[in-house]
């Protein structure tokens, strides 16, 4: 039975590191300058050199992205369980707790009401940071939840996508959230109801096969991964070189797959002029 | 070992488990049962052995697939090939035929059987977007015209290819959910072989999910699974034994409605009696559909999605 | 206005000749055998050496496929007016009153009941050998009428199709037609009416942007060329060689335009076969 | 010429004969209205030189495109990119956008000015199945959230290369129009530049189809008919002649419901005059539009082109 193993698969779908070694967090990859952490969040957590977008968790990109103090926290009490009983190094039981101490998050997605220049709408936002945000029941059930709530208040949703891929430590419940999740968004059609989706450096995987593609908007950051098979894996598949730019939402957006790749500074506005346009209808 | 008594039970189980979800009642027969199958030693826990014996079987070279199914089950069979943009994926088949007095659209996974160019004509059942396409215009006609979709789902997963990618993988497989949620006629998916991660989940989001009885159904193979978990597709063994994609842990978890027995030995060891099994089992699933009108069909499949996940009280 | 013009648009899409040179009519173009005209219509066209698929007119076409005296013309009085005043070599109607003597149809459609191993259903079938098949508001007219046919007796529309592409001397009106027949199919598709497309050589042009390819079943014969642009116009616009097989129906099967390449010698067994499942439905 | 009191006369024509349709009445006006045009000089005939100043300033290099609208006549603007399976066309443009005080979504063929880097890049307008399988996709959304949709056409003709044709052009120009006659939203169409052929088509299954005074709506470009007709392109002057592609022929035929007015020597000497007039017929057509349910939308737009031949009685 489920014996000892260690479960790495925090970066799985991560992208590997421009320089090849591990560098402070808030150095530049692309530019190798180098931030004080209050530099970089004036910024937005894009580098003022060369535009690198650096990674942002759920509650700095509520704070970039929401009018102060809208934002409206549900279902934050919801935590997954382990139906597996699932062990590795350490029991999925601890690494739930371990993420959530070193996070602050319950899980790796945060959902609520929030408004964005006055404008209501519905928003789920997913951290990378926990457990390179695989989609687990709760992040499933938070998503759905979202849906169905934007269905109750009649507001637009917007999902703002992070994540490496499936809770693993969850086996094929985690692949249940996929068909879940979709479902959902199904139900938020029959209502009319907008959604619009935030591609976020990565969106991958189970997330990228379910609700992050099914928008009837969808941008991304530049340099946002979002591919359903990560390069390695396709790599390893097709054993040839793969383009430099991969899976980039640069390719995906020459590819059609992309309404628009949106600066983050620009994402607010963007967002904004999107409520505007869902909110008043012919 | 599964023997046909134990699935019989795990059936009767699940489905009062199902039943059982709105309200009370019911719980004495499910005790009963979960105790009869503890006491023929089949509690909870399968071992390694056995679960590994579903992994080697759901992906026995001679194992039947979608196209050997048809042959023997569907009538006036027709196939449709292509998505109208791009190609026809071979990893995919679709059509219509006639299946228990009624045209029905099947749409299923197809692996090569033989030697290698075969196999590589299928891609291993490993479809492209192109293929998932292919598989969403053959669900619409089936929506215009009023007739059931069965699909089979046998694939290692959807193509990990640099082309696959481009043309929008995720993207496909979503839509191919959606496609199917959205249907109003009677949808029936049967896990014939392996049951792989989101290429899986496109084609299986149906009212009904069955799943022959050494079938596998995964968030991942357990090579890719060994590979994470020790950087080392050898231990797959090890990895299929934490993950158990085996139909008697996926009933158990209500991820399936039931399982499809198989001959004693494997689907493998006589085709005809395979379909036969799978035939009958499929023609229950559509009967007890054909109760639902179309609106209901839709509520039903997607309330059905809705209640997956374990959550901490 | 309108001066004195030569419209030889009558094969503007059909295909080069392979040999260079005119041939014989029962001389197989692609291995030369010759055939007399019983030995040709005896096996329904089709070189008995190599499978070339010589062109069947309308009229051939319906006892080729449908039991015997199970046609039933209908609008078979139909005929083209000359809205622009048409006038090149020969006026309009001088052109449609010679096509007519010279094929005894009225136009490039003819469109009725019938039936296939006692099925009933509506059928259109064209001849390409009147004006090169070309749409003008006669054969939109019979195809609009056939869909509303099929609507009233509740039964599938067949369609046997080979067009050259819009009747130039009706002008503007003869690309009315294309909107007009793609509404036709969408009432039908609205009323749950099956419709089986069937493209012959050569189904192109108009036809090919309008309900030919609109079908919920859409099958071709072997070397039928269906393309939008006719080879010769998109070899002088790329100004590259063209791959062997551009626009047949074996390469937009490839490339997943064709449900399947039905053989003539099967397409009664294979249409009699769609009826059945189109008829009786769960 | 045409003045302004010719494009009154006519667009008040085309409205009666349009109403004339059903039964009978109102013939008196009609014949009062076409003497008149008759008296002006404007009968039925209009010379070369005029219809070749159509196709010229249908043409002209500083005509305004799509995105000169767009820019002019839309708030709001965001710009949808992509067919969500191989790229993005950007022979085709399509976005939301407020105008007149609600969302619209905008749909047009898009040209590049400028030098050969910009006209290459939007391919002279020329969209492969891709460009087409956007706008629908955008449709999609229109219809799903109650916007309207504007359609600009403007293109020489859908694109004839290998790929386009590989990838389904005539199929793409076909559901392209279908999915344009399932909406249940209003749509206006209006020709801006050239109006060729299927391509054009493909955006035009409107309810309201404008046309701009100078611009050219036909079943085949004038070259490409001369070089059918003469085997030579050259003769393309001669050619338009024949085929008479202008705007006030057009009208005549019932084939567009009215004309919108350019500045006096065409769009392309005044885009910010050219853009108002072309704001304002959209506003009064989007207006006339708003009396019908989505039912009746649908219906009058089918029955719109349904009544198109003419037929020896
Ligand atoms: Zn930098
Ligand atoms: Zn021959």
């Amino acid at each position: 039975m489920a014996s000892r193993i260690d479960v790495s698969i925090e970066h799985k779908n991560s992208p590997p590191e421009p320089g090849g070694s591990k560098k402070h967090p808030n150095t530049c990859p692309k530019c190798n300058s180098h931030y004080r952490d209050d530099e970089l969040a004036a910024n937005l957590r894009v580098c003022a050199q060369c535009d690198y977008h650096f990674p942002v968790g759920a509650l700095e990109r509520i704070e970039q992205l929401l009018d102060k103090d809208s934002f409206i926290e549900e279902a934050a009490d919801l935590r997954s369980a382990d139906p597996l009983g699932f062990f590795d190094l350490r029991s999925y039981k601890d690494r739930i707790a371990e993420a959530e101490l070193k996070t602050g998050l319950g899980d790796a997605m945060l959902m609520g009401q929030g408004k964005i220049e006055g404008l209501d709408f519905q928003l789920t936002v997913m951290d990378f940071s926990f457990m390179a945000g695989s989609m687990g029941s709760v992040v499933g059930e938070k998503f759905a939840q979202a849906c169905e709530r934007a269905i109750e208040r009649k507001v637009p949703l917007i999902s703002v996508n992070a994540s490496g891929g499936a809770r693993m430590q969850e086996g094929i419940l985690s692949l249940m959230q996929v068909p879940k999740t979709v479902c959902a968004v199904e139900n938020m059609r029959d209502a009319g109801i907008p959604f619009i989706s935030v591609l976020t450096h990565p969106t991958t995987a189970g997330l990228l096969a379910s609700f992050a593609t099914l928008g009837d908007i969808t941008i991304a950051e530049p340099g946002t991964l979002m591919c359903f098979t990560g390069p390695r894996v396709v790599q390893q598949t097709v054993r040839e070189d793969l383009p430099d730019d991969f899976g980039l939402a640069e390719s995906n957006y020459r590819f059609g797959h992309l309404d628009a790749i949106v600066q983050r500074r620009e994402l607010k506005t963007t967002l904004a002029k999107l409520l505007r346009l869902f909110g008043h209808v012919g | 070992m599964s023997g046909e008594l134990e699935l019989k039970l795990r059936d009767r189980l699940a489905k009062l488990k199902r039943l059982h979800l709105p309200g009370g009642g019911m719980s004495n027969e499910v005790r009963r049962i979960e105790q009869q199958l503890e006491e023929m030693g089949n509690g909870d826990e399968r071992d390694e052995d056995e679960i590994w014996r579903s992994v080697e079987f759901a992906r026995h070279p001679e194992r039947p697939y979608t196209l050997d199914y048809v042959e023997r089950l569907i009538g006036d069979w027709i196939e449709l090939h292509g998505d109208r943009a791009r190609m026809d994926d071979p990893a995919i088949v679709s059509g219509l035929g006639s299946f228990a007095d009624r045209t029905v659209a099947v749409i299923g996974h197809q692996k090569g059987r033989g030697d290698a160019v075969q196999r590589v004509k299928r891609n291993f059942g490993m479809s492209n977007p192109e293929g998932y396409r292919k598989a969403m215009r053959v669900m619409e006609i089936a929506e215009r015209h009023g007739f059931p979709v069965i699909t089979f789902v046998d694939t290692p997963g959807a193509y990990p290819g640099v082309a696959a990618e481009q043309h929008g993988q995720g993207g496909a497989l979503a839509a191919s959910q959606a496609t199917m949620a959205r249907l109003t006629v009677p949808t029936v998916a049967c896990v014939i072989g392996e049951g792989g991660s989101g290429g899986a989940i496109a084609l299986a989001l149906a009212n009904r999910v069955l799943m022959q009885q050494f079938a596998i159904y995964s968030v991942i193979s357990p090579e890719g699974c060994a590979s994470i978990l020790w950087r080392d597709a050898g231990q797959a063994r090890k990895a299929a034994a934490a993950f158990r994609p085996d139909a008697v842990h996926c009933l158990e978890l209500g991820v399936i409605d039931g399982i499809i027995p198989e001959p004693k030995d494997g689907a493998h060891t006589d085709f005809d009696e395979a379909a036969k099994l799978l035939g009958k089992s499929l023609r229950s699933a559509l009967d007890e559909l054909k109760k639902m009108n179309g609106k209901e069909l839709r509520r039903d499949r997607r309330a059905r999605f809705r209640s997956y996940g374990v959550f901490a009280s």
